[in-house]
Order: structure tokens, then C-alpha cells, then sequence
């Protein structure tokens, strides 16, 4: 009932853990396994980084901003932690990756011959040359994809960016790369001002949006893609409970993933997949039957 | 995030203030706030009462608190994490603490010592590092108090029973020693520590404090059960 | 110590009514005018225009989804609306104005000899050939703009969408076409899906989000402007307290505008304006100093 | 916006249906909810019970909603706008509705009838239009109770004196007479009516419902003291 197909990625259910959140320790990550569908690791790039300075996160009411400023340990040493989780986990595991350029790119699958599936982080808001740089420009999307796509055989998602004039034209461009499916979305362009001492309250000034406060424009760009593509769409952006993923199923998301609402609960997801289940006991149909129906004679 | 003002400044001893604010920051014994302070990083901290913060200069962050003087403005995020529970009536409290682990504990000594008998204990370097008065101190070179380390004195004069209830935070190697010394009474439900870990959000989305067995210090804690706890 | 010069328009504080808030009649104007800086009346074209037809807003926690559709009785009748405002009010009265392209533009402000300024409407999201399909368009900006300038003499602002890649782009072509000042920004695109009846809430399905969740967005706009534009920014999004104005002021605002507040209360605006004022009465600084001075010495 | 499901649906005359959902709203006398009748339009319509509307058929989506049944599930948002206020314990209590104005009044009816000397009055065209029975009834054509208006039969039977509430629902022309009467006896903040006006937002953020002394109905009203509106 609530088992989805994307690409050839069997879940069992459609809530995904999103890249970044509880994503860099592979304990953390088995334990939110346990009832996710899938879990996306940290993104992860060639070299290590060391991430931005204290204070990188902002939890507001309905909304959080962080610029945690992709701080990883490199793939080398990132893939040591995540085959430690591949020991524990029959979950698929997606490790999502970042890198300046198309070669960069390629040159990471090999790290993580475990791997059930990439996505490619084309949208990050808050590292300079990375994500989000690479993200707006339709041409760079496609050469990303492709280069990943040339270097394995699994499935690659391409996680895409809102701040951009007109998603569609992206979701093409990762469509035409070859792209598995596409994650919609990444964060918003925000930043947060403390007004006693008159700074940005992030130590890099500006950051990404998530949470609540997204849910309505991230569902608008699911929306906007379901228009365009035929390659399935990973819907993402302030999801918090069920009634939430229905409606990016409505929308024309196959699938979710989930990543502010951990701030509630470490059994986010469980809650989640649970009020699912409910609904579609009652009415008694399977999650692949909903995707997309908003659309229709409206 | 929201702006607290110091009110006063304490010296505890040479690496420790205990800075107090204008305000009641709303939390309970056990929880911990995020602490902007503008111009270095954000760090947490425990609350050492219900307005006020202990802090021992270890890095940049904590060193330039320790010259924070009244007036001075601060950025807070919490208080987050889950706090001490409260012992039953009939239980005796304990609470053991090494070093700058004293903060939380002092805020739950302050909570308890009314209405419960309360057996506090410090374990120190030496006698240049008494911060609070109403402790049980252990020195390491014997220089006040008992000589040796906090779970020692707490061995020799403690009770082990099951009405007991022992409240915990420090150094890993202490805690380990007394998580050990519980657990081979077979009374580690009787035991409450608070752990450190580092922290970037504060709010369990990170993951940076995660622990070996994926509990998130920052959500999950920093307050744990010893029967939760695998160390 | 609240008073802002806006191009030549002086205002005796800088919380002014947004477009399309209350602004269909003259009497809740004049009733917003008691305590606001200034007002801009809901955005009018030459034609009158139906809107579309209920349900066009959605409010939610945090924020509302509005899809209104420009509803509006055209040109020649709004002006006489208007005009009974005028005689009752001292406060400036802003005309924002849409159009479909810079002809029709230059043919509206002629209608509205009682204006103290126009607004032009480049950002409206969910109204087709109007509003944003303009708005994205640097050289249709700057046109446009350019057009108005030619048959008024009154200050001209350009009120720009969030949505698109980069908002400095627009901004510098309002800029380049003449604009007095912009206002940043509109709302931003959004839909809301009801599971039950599986489709979307608005009759227009897609409409534009406003109210708390965007703050965060709305103040990124307004510090990039900042960084590029020499003409003054009037920031709105999303504000509804005094910090929030006070965060924009020190993003770069010289003024900000208020809409969806009212949703708590009339009196929003008399509210934010006692705090400003018990704000600097207290740091003694008049709010032209704070302009922009969280971009100082990060 | 949430959605409600159709329990029951009584038929009060020809063209006026009550509508019963299968669980409460939570509003009070006087507030109002935005209906959304799926593949029609949203439109206000006032609590006639904590559980139930009182429509009748004008135009396109009310019409529809006269075919409503068990099982149907309509979209809310709300319930919104200004309630009645209560009366004082000494004061005599007047309902004076016109026409479908009986909505709104009629909730306020069942909450005070127990605890309060109320006095209904329900004024309709025709014998016909009866929707519920406990009010006194005028009748345009004198096909049942009184002949003549709503108002007329108010002024016969009231005691205007200080002690005295009055709360009224209806078309234009009847509320405007009533205001008189009320306004030439000096009594207009014993008053309290409730104003219908074309409504998009319902939250008080479009304007459409503002009134021409600058009102908004869904958000200062749609119950207004008499004191406070000018006809
Ligand atoms: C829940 C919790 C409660 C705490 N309560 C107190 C308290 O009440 N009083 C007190 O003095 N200290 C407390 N600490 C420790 C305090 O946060 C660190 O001493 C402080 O972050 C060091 O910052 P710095 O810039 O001065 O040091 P740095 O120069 O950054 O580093 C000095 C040392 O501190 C460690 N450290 C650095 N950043 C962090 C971080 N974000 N979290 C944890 N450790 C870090 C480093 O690993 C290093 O060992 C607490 C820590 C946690 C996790
Ligand atoms: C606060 C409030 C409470 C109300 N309570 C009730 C009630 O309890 N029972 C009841 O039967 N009716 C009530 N009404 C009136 C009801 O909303 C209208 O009859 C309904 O909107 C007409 O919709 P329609 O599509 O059937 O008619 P349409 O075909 O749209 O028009 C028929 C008539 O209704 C008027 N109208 C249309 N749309 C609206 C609107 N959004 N708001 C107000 N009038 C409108 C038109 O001007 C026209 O005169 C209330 C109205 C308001 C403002
Ligand atoms: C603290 C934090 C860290 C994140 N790190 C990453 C990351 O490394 N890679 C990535 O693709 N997205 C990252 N994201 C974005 C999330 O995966 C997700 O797209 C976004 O938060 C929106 O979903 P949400 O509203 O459910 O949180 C991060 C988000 C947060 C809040
Ligand atoms: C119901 C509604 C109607 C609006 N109508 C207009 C309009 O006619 N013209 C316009 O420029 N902006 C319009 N807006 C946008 C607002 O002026 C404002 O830019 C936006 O709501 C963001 O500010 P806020 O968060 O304070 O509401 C409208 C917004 C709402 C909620
Ligand atoms: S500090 Fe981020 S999860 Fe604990
Ligand atoms: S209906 Fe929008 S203001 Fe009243």
C-alpha cells in the first residue's frame, strides 16, 4: 500500500530522509531507517570542509534557517562512516553528493560502491561555487548529470534549487541529463537580522529557509514540474505530518522527503508513515494511485 | 533568538564566572541554552539557575566571557534538551560533579535542597577551584577536602539502595567511573547524567551531537537515564 | 525621529499600508491612514477586472495564500473612489497601477491627478500577462518604468517579485528605467492542495504566499538590493511588529509596507508604530541612521 | 481551511435547508464560517448551532447546498468575526430576525433560553417560510401570527426601558427600522446587530466587506453595537 518505485529503488514507504538533516553520523541515520523509506546521507564533496562558524542554525516560529555551510569530512573518510551504516541497514541508502564541476562530480561515485542511489545537490543557497551555483544554470545541470550518470549505473536524483525564475526549466535540463528523478526542493534564500546587535545573526550572513513556512512554494514547484516532466518527482520542502505528503503526492510527488520537522521529534518520520498508513487503510487505495490527481479537471 | 542583558558578574574562581541576567531564560535543571556572544561563536551552555550561566574559560568563546561584565548583551537561543527528573519524596539525592559540571547541578541542588536531603559532591583539581560553598569537595591533591576524585568520595559515603537517586555531569572519564561503579550495584535506573557533546543547532536536525548509539545529546538529552545510556 | 524623505514624498513615519490590504474602499483607508506613514491602494488596471471568484485566500499558520486576481472596477472608477479618500486625509496616497505592457501603463496615471506617488505593480504572481510575467523581465521593467516617468512627475516605485533567480538584476533595471525607489517584494508562488476534496484550494489554483513565513525571504531581497541599488528600498514581507521593521531598516529599508498583519488586528499598524517610536525614544536615534547598518562590519 | 461532513440535513421550508456536521465548530453565537462547496464557491455562512448552518437557496452555491446530504464534506475555514456579547443576568432579552436573519439568532436563542427571559421574533413573508417554531411570528400577509413586519411586532410587545437586549438578523430596511426605533428611545447601545456584506478574505485583509464607515464586516463585525455603526 504504501510501497513506491523510483527509478529501480523499491521503499517501503515514500518518507525519505532529506540530505543534511541527522545525516553526517551513520548512528543516526540507522535509527531514523528504522522507519523511513529511504535515507539520504550528508551531502558529501571530494576534499573536506569545514562548514561555517557557530551560530549556523536559527530555529524561528514555522520556519528554521541554517547555513551549516556543507561541512563534511570528504568522501574518503564519509564513506567510512556510511559503511558502517550499510552493516546495520537494508534501507536504501542515498548518498548525495557536491562538487564545483561536472568532473568533480564524476569522480565521486566510486567512494561509495554501497550506495543504493545518488543525488546530486545542485542547490544549496549558502556555499560559494557549490550548489546553488551550479543549480540555476540549466547547461551546468545537464553536464553535472550527465558526468554522474557516465560513472554508474545507479539511480541519480537531481536535488533542485527554488530560487530560481522558473523551476521547470531546470527540471528539464536534469530530465534531458538523465536524471532518475529530481528532488524538489532545496532551501530558500533567507537571512535573519538580530536587532540588539544589528547583525546578521548567521555567522555567514545569509542562509536557506526549511520548515513549515516553505511548505506552500515548495509544493507549488512539485506543482509546476509534475506539469513538465516524466521522470518522477521527489517532493521536499516543510513537511510535518501526513496530511502534508498527501498533498505532495496530490501534487505529483511519488515520494517525500522529510527534514525540519526532526526539530519536533526523532519519530518524525514515524508519525509520519504511520498517519499514512491510516489514511490509506480507510480508503483503502495505494500511494502511487494519488499521485498527480490535483491535476486533473480541476 | 532572543537578547538577555548581564546583571551581575561572579567571580567563582580563576577560569570560572557565573554570569546572571535580568531575566528568568524559563528553563528547568538539566536544560542548556545556545549562547550567541556576538563577535565569537555560539556555544551551549547549562543553565547554572534559573537566570544565570557558569562558565569555565576553556577556547576563544568561553575566554571572552569570562572578562562579560554587567550590561553586556548576549543573543539565546532555548532553553532546549531534556532536564533532570525530579526524585521521588523518599529518595536520597546525590549529586556528583567534576569540574565545571557543577553548572547544571548547582541549578538542581538549588531546585532540591529544600525539600529533599541532598548530598552534593565537587571533585576538583585543587583548592584554587571551589566555586560553590555547599559541597562535599574532592581535590586531587588532597589540598581541600577529601583527596582524591568525586566518584571516590561519592563511593565512601553513599548509601547504595534502591530509594536513591544520582544526579551526574563531568568529565567522561568520571562519568564512566560512576556509571560503572551503578551499574555493578545494579542500580543504574537510579542514575541521571548530563553529557557534552559538540553542538551546531541545538534543536536535533544536525546531527553533530549525535552519540555512538544515534541519540541526539542536543533532543534526546543532554540529560540521560544510566539505563539508556551504552557507553 | 520617525520621519523618512522618500524620494520627495516626506512621510511622517515609515509603516505604510500594502497594496491590496483593505485598499479597495476609500473609508477602510482613511481608517488605516490615521496611524500609517502612508497607504497604497489596491493596485488598479484600465479595465476593470473581475477577479476571480471565491475561495482566493487561504490563511494558515503563519502565513496566507491569496489569489484575488487583481480584482478591480478599472481606472476612471477607482479614481472617484479615491478622490473621496483624498478629501478626507492628509496622509500621501500611493496609486499602484498594472498594466500589460508599458503603453498601457503610461495611459493610467492621468486618471489619478491626486496621487502622491504610483507603484507599479511587476510582481503579481497569480494574474496571467500582469504582474510578474512582466516582473522577470529586466528590459520589460525598465520600460515600463520608463513609461511612467514620462507622463508624471510624482515619485515612481517599482514593487518587484521575489520570484526570480536574481532580484538585484530587476532591481538595477528599475533603477536604470528611472524608479524613485522599489518596494520589495510581492509575494511569492504557492499553492495549497486539500486532501479531501484532492484539489487545490483556490479557485485560481496557484496564488502568492504572504504573511510571517516570508519574512525571512522578503529581508534577503531587501539586503541584496541594498547591496547594488543607490535609490531607496521600501521592504515588505512578512512584517508584523516593530523588530521585524527594525530588522528591515538595518537590511536597508528606508520605509517597509504592511499587509498581512491586519489578519490580527486594524490596528497593526498603530501597534508597530508606538513600538518603533518607544524603540528610538529609548536608543535616541532617529531611523535614517539605521538604514542599512547590519551590512556594516560583518 | 479543514473539512466537515454532513450528519443530518433538515429541511426547514421550501428553500431553506439546515445543515448538521458530525462535529462541533467551535464558535459562537454570531460568528460565521467561509463555506467552500467543492466545485461551487466559498461563501460566509453564520453558526446556527455549534454544529450546524441555516441556508437558504439565493443564487449558484447556496442553491447546491439545498441538495445537500449525509456524507457530503464541505471546506471551513473559520469560524470568524465578532460574537454577540451575553447580556447582563437582569436584563429582558429580544431575538428580532427577518427572513434567513433567524441563522445567526437562532444559536443565540439555544444558548440563553435556559438562563434568560428571551423573546423571539421571526419575521417572514408567508406561513410558508416558518423554519423553526419557538419564535413569535410575523407574517407580511398575516398567514400566520402577527400581520405585518418583524419590527412592527417588536415595537408592540417590547418594554423599552434600560434593562433590555436586543440582537437582530436581517435584510437592510428591517435592521435600519429597528436602529430607529431603537436610536429614537435612546436605548442604541442596548443593540447589537449582525451586518451581512460580500466577503472574499474573511480575515480582514481584502476589504471587500468594508462598510462605508470604514468597518470590515468579517473582522470588527459581523455583530455590531448599535452605538458603534452609522446607518
Ligand atoms: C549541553 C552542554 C552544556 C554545557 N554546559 C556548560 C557550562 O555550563 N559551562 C561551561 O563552561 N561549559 C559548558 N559546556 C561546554 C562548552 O559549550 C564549551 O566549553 C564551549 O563550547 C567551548 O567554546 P570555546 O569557543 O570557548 O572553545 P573552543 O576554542 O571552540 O574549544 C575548546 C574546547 O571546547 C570544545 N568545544 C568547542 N565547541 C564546542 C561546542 N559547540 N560544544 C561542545 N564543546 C565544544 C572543543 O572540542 C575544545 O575541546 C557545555 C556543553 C554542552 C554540549
Ligand atoms: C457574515 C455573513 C453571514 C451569513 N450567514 C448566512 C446564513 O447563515 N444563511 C444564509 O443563507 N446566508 C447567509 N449569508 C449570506 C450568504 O453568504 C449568501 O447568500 C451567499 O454568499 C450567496 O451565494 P450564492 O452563490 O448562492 O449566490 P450568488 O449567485 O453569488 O448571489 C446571490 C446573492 O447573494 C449575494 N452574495 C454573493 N456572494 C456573497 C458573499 N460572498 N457574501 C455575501 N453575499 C453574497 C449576492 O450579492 C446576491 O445578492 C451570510 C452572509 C454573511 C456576510
Ligand atoms: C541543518 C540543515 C542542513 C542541511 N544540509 C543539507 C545538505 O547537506 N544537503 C542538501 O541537499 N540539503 C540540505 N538541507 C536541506 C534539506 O535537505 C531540505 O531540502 C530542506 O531543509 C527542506 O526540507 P524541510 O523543510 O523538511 O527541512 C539541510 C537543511 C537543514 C535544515
Ligand atoms: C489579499 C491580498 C491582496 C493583495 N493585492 C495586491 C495588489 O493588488 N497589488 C500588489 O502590488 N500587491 C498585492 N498584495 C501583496 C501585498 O501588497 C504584499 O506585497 C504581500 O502581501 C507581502 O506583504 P505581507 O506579508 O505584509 O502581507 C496582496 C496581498 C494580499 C494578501
Ligand atoms: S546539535 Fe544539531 S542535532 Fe544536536
Ligand atoms: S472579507 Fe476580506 S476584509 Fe472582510
Amino acid at each position: 500500500m504504501l510501497e513506491v518505485v523510483i527509478s529501480d529503488l523499491k521503499l517501503e514507504n515514500p518518507v525519505i530522509l532529506a540530505s543534511g538533516i541527522l545525516g553526517s553520523k551513520w548512528s543516526s541515520l540507522a535509527k531514523v531507517a528504522e522507519f523511513s523509506g529511504a535515507i539520504v546521507a550528508k551531502s558529501v564533496g571530494l576534499n573536506s570542509r569545514e562548514g561555517y562558524k557557530n551560530p549556523v542554525v536559527l530555529n524561528q516560529e514555522c520556519s528554521i534557517v541554517n547555513a551549516v555551510g556543507l561541512a563534511s569530512p570528504g568522501a574518503k573518510e564519509f564513506s567510512k562512516e556510511l559503511e558502517k551504516l550499510f552493516k546495520v541497514t537494508n534501507k536504501p541508502l542515498i548518498v548525495s553528493l557536491f562538487a564545483q564541476s561536472s568532473e568533480e562530480f564524476s569522480s565521486l561515485p566510486n567512494y561509495f560502491p554501497f550506495a543504493s542511489a545518488f543525488e546530486l545537490n545542485l542547490s544549496c543557497p549558502h556555499a560559494e561555487k557549490l550548489g546553488m551555483a551550479i543549480g540555476v544554470d540549466e547547461k551546468a545541470v545537464k553536464d553535472c548529470i550527465k558526468a554522474v550518470k557516465e560513472v554508474t549505473d545507479k539511480p541519480v536524483f537531481a536535488k533542485l534549487t527554488p530560487n530560481v525564475t522558473d523551476i521547470t526549466k531546470i527540471g528539464i535540463a536534469a530530465e534531458k541529463g538523465g536524471a532518475d528523478a529530481v528532488v524538489a526542493v532545496n532551501t530558500f534564500k533567507a537571512i535573519s537580522i538580530d536587532v540588539v546587535s544589528r547583525k546578521p545573526v548567521l555567522s555567514n550572513v545569509k542562509g536557506g529557509l526549511s520548515g513549515k513556512a516553505i511548505k506552500p512554494l515548495a509544493l507549488r514547484c512539485v506543482w509546476d514540474l509534475y506539469e513538465v516532466l516524466d521522470i518522477p518527482i521527489i517532493g521536499c520542502g516543510g513537511i510535518s505530518n501526513w496530511k502534508d505528503v498527501v498533498e505532495f503526492i496530490l501534487a505529483g510527488a511519488i515520494a517525500v522527503q522529510v527534514g525540519s520537522a526532526f526539530y519536533e521529534s526523532y519519530r518524525a518520520v514515524e508519525g509520519i508513515v504511520k498517519g499514512l498508513n491510516d489514511y490509506l487503510s480507510y480508503t483503502g487505495e495505494k500511494i502511487e494511485e494519488l499521485v498527480g490527481l490535483a491535476h486533473g479537471g480541476v | 533568538m532572543y537578547c538577555v542583558k548581564v546583571a551581575e558578574v561572579n567571580k567563582m574562581c580563576r577560569d570560572v564566572v557565573e554570569i546572571v541576567f535580568d531575566r528568568d531564560l524559563r528553563g528547568y535543571p538539566g536544560q542548556f541554552v545556545m549562547l550567541n556572544v556576538f563577535g565569537y561563536e555560539e556555544i551551549p551552555l547549562s543553565l547554572s539557575s534559573p537566570k544565570s550561566l557558569t562558565v569555565k574559560g576553556v577556547g576563544k568563546t568561553t575566554k571572552a566571557l569570562l572578562n562579560s561584565k554587567k550590561g553586556d548583551v548576549f543573543g539565546v537561543r532555548g532553553p532546549f534538551g531534556r532536564p533532570f527528573s525530579l526524585p521521588s519524596v523518599d529518595e536520597k539525592v546525590y549529586l556528583v560533579a567534576g569540574g565545571i559540571g557543577i553548572a547544571p547541578l548547582n541549578y538542581l541542588y538549588q531546585t532540591l535542597k529544600d525539600e529533599f536531603e541532598v548530598i552534593a559532591i565537587h571533585g576538583i583539581r585543587c583548592k584554587d577551584e571551589i566555586m560553590y560553598d555547599y559541597p562535599e569537595i574532592a581535590t586531587d591533591d588532597g589540598s581541600a577536602g577529601f583527596k582524591g576524585n568525586a566518584v571516590e568520595l561519592f563511593l565512601r559515603i553513599a548509601d547504595f539502595e534502591e530509594k536513591m537517586r544520582v544526579y551526574s555531569c563531568g568529565p567522561k572519564p568520571m562519568l564512566l567511573n560512576l556509571y560503572k561503579a551503578m551499574k555493578k550495584r545494579n542500580l543504574l535506573d537510579c542514575l541521571e547524567i548530563s553529557l557534552e557533546n559538540y553542538m551546531k543547532c541545538g534543536i536535533g536536525i544536525c546531527g553533530s551531537c549525535v552519540t555512538e548509539c544515534g541519540k541526539r545529546v542536543c533532543k534526546d538529552g543532554p540529560v540521560f537515564k544510566g539505563i539508556d545510556i551504552i557507553f
